[in-house]
């Protein structure tokens, strides 16, 4: 069952990544980074099960916060003039 | 890809990737510092660097038929290379019979220290990692020299305008991004110390720590505004800062050298050898914690001021 | 009591690894971004809690559980400030969600309400 | 054999992806994001020689005796922090060159150059 629920995940993170490629606008892509990064939390505690030395979850943790703060600064300097003058080019 | 802004979020992505793959590949501590690293703020860097030099790129006019043949003319070299390596996992592989049983077997009797990556990182070979402190030292440094922006007598005032207003208009904007932050802020912090201490036993230890510590401020600065974060945290405070840590790494090795042992061999610390050991990993990871999150704070704030510098001298 | 922790654990991971599905299929196949952002910001605050809790049953003893319990608190908190900054952040950018799309295929957008 | 040499050939690849990347774009950013896909495939390079089949991570505990190979795992983790340094320095430079000529296309870059001499 870890198994399953860890290729579930695997298939999820490259429907992300895709979404990332694709993405028109670059909100889309900030929601598959963020939405991979919160697939990455779940995936690593998972292999700490499957490989069998569950004490690793700290690392967990870390991603559970840098994609917090990764998504909070990207959406801070994404506000900056440069972009909306861009996006606005595009429409 | 000619939009710059998307060329960083895949390369965020390649970084969260790649550190799950060290997990896969039992690195854990590597994975540690992947995450912190690679995922959070080099991605968030390079975004600062864009917003400064523009965000998209210019089609390249060369015809790049010259560099795919160099480029594939390399990888078939290298890939002939790798016909003679050691396969993949085999537990006889030259790379596993030198050195690593030693540490493997008998750190622990040696230094103490469950954790084997930080018994080799603070032990067997500091004066390697001295070499990477100073290296990190010397970039920060770097950066400090490159971006920073002189501060004229009028930017004081300016700043405590900007602080008020940001406060009046607390309420209003970002009313619970900021809530939230708040009460993470101080977790994030003592999670640091936790890894900061924790090295020993578990994956983590001073580069991890200084990453993660120097994230949560990085986190109050955007949120709040660059001139509260000036305040909170001084700037020539946090450059002495970064000086005391690679210092106090260094002065531990002097001191084992005056006891008459080599240099950072810390069994002279105490009396008994393996507490000397402990002390002596607490010490340096220290100093690494020190240097490495003063470094980031240095970097990140050079960079956001250059480009609040920017913004008002366009105003 | 074992094989009831099992049964329970792998139940609850079945679920969080559908909902983790589902919210992919919704991340590729929605039509803009508002609809991705409310596939991808329901589905992982649930599916992330349903796997955290299924690992705790595999393993109910010790500071796993609680470094476990550490992680969905933290995901309780983030996930939806994140997708909140998100979408505040593409709502004061002026990117407008597909509606004058409506009149020329009903059809289509009122089968996926 | 063929099998037993995958990853090397995975590290290669990006590698080259990388390489490409550096040589043949013209714009800073870009080149430095093509240096850290290199410096990444030398990080994985490391980690995946380290790992020993039925090995589990370098931390002690009880009733296990396989363990991966710790060595490489120092040298990368240090790397990777130099690595952040050196690439937020490569940054830097790129700010200061766009504040000096207005561009930090290479081919740009040049052309202003020949202008001065």
């Amino acid at each position: 069952m870890l198994i399953a629920a860890t290729i579930a995940i695997l298939v999820v993170m490259i429907m992300a990544i895709a979404r990332g490629i694709m993405g028109p606008t670059l909100y889309d892509r900030i929601l598959a980074v963020n939405m991979f990064g919160t697939k990455t939390v779940l995936l690593i505690s998972l292999l700490g099960f499957v490989m069998g030395r569950p004490e690793f979850l700290d690392i967990a943790i870390v991603y559970a916060l840098i994609n917090f703060i990764s998504v909070i600064g990207v959406l801070h300097y994404s506000d900056a003039s440069i972009f909306k003058h861009n996006d606005q080019q595009k429409k | 890809m000619k939009d710059l802004f998307a060329v960083i979020m895949l390369s965020g992505i390649y970084g969260l990737l790649s550190a799950s793959f060290f997990v896969a590949m039992d690195a854990v501590d590597v994975a540690f510092t992947e995450a912190s690293v690679g995922a959070g703020i080099s991605t968030l860097l390079m975004l600062v660097a864009i917003t400064m030099t523009g965000r998209s790129e210019n089609p390249t006019r060369h015809k790049p038929v010259l560099a795919l043949a160099v480029v594939i003319v390399t990888g078939s070299l290298l890939i002939y290379g790798t016909l003679d390596m050691p396969y993949f996992g085999l537990a006889q592989d030259p790379v596993h019979l030198h050195v690593a049983p030693r540490y493997i077997n008998d750190s622990m009797q040696e230094v103490g220290v469950p954790n084997i990556v930080t018994s080799v990182l603070a032990s067997y070979r500091a004066f390697d990692t001295l070499g990477e402190v100073v290296v990190i030292f010397t970039a920060g440094m770097g950066v400090l020299a490159l971006l920073s922006v002189v501060r004229r007598p009028g930017d004081v005032a300016r700043d405590i305008a900007k602080i008020n207003s940001l406060n009046k208009s607390m309420h209003e904007e970002h009313l619970i991004l900021r809530i939230v932050v708040k009460i993470l802020i101080p977790f994030i912090l003592l999670f640091a110390l936790y890894v900061q201490f924790h090295g020993d036993y578990g994956p983590g230890g001073g580069f991890q720590a200084g990453v993660i510590f120097a994230a949560a401020i990085i986190l109050y600065a955007m949120l709040f505004g660059m001139s509260t974060a000036r305040r909170v945290i001084n700037q020539s405070f946090i450059q002495l800062f970064a000086a005391i840590g690679v210092l106090l790494y260094g002065s531990v090795g002097v001191i084992s050298l005056l006891n008459g042992k080599n240099f950072l061999d810390y069994s002279v610390l105490s009396a008994d050898p393996v507490a000397g050991q402990h002390l002596g990993i607490l010490l340096i990871e220290l100093g690494v914690g020190f240097t490495v999150a003063s470094v980031m704070v240095i970097i990140f704030f050079n960079f956001a001021g250059r480009k609040n510098d920017q913004q008002n001298n366009r105003e | 009591m074992d094989t009831l922790l099992n049964i329970s654990s792998a139940l609850f991971l079945l679920i969080g690894s559908f909902l983790c599905v589902s919210g992919g299929v919704g991340i590729l196949r929605f039509p803009d971004f508002y609809t991705r952002m409310h596939a991808v910001g329901v589905t992982e605050t649930l599916a992330t809690a349903m796997i955290l809790i299924g690992l705790m049953l595999q393993n109910p003893d010790g500071l796993v559980v609680v470094k476990l319990m550490i992680i969905l608190l933290m995901t309780l908190f983030i996930s939806p400030t994140a997708s909140h900054a998100l979408a505040s952040a593409a709502v004061h950018n002026n990117l407008m969600p597909e509606l004058d799309k409506k009149e020329d295929n009903e059809k289509e957008t009122s089968s996926n309400p | 054999m063929l099998m037993g040499l995958y990853n090397y050939w995975i590290v290669v690849v990006l590698m080259m992806v990388g390489f490409y990347i550096v040589i043949a774009h013209g714009n800073l950013i870009k080149k430095i994001v093509g240096l850290s896909i290199f410096q990444t495939s030398v990080f994985i390079f490391y980690i995946s020689m380290a790992k020993v089949d039925g090995g589990t991570a370098p931390i002690l505990a009880e009733g296990i005796s396989q363990y991966s190979n710790p060595l490489p795992h120092v040298l990368i983790l240090t790397a990777i922090v130099v690595g952040i340094a050196t690439t937020a320095l490569g940054l830097a430079l790129a700010v200061r060159i766009k504040e000096a000529y207005g561009s930090i296309e290479e081919e740009e870059i040049q052309k202003k150059d020949n202008l001065d001499c």
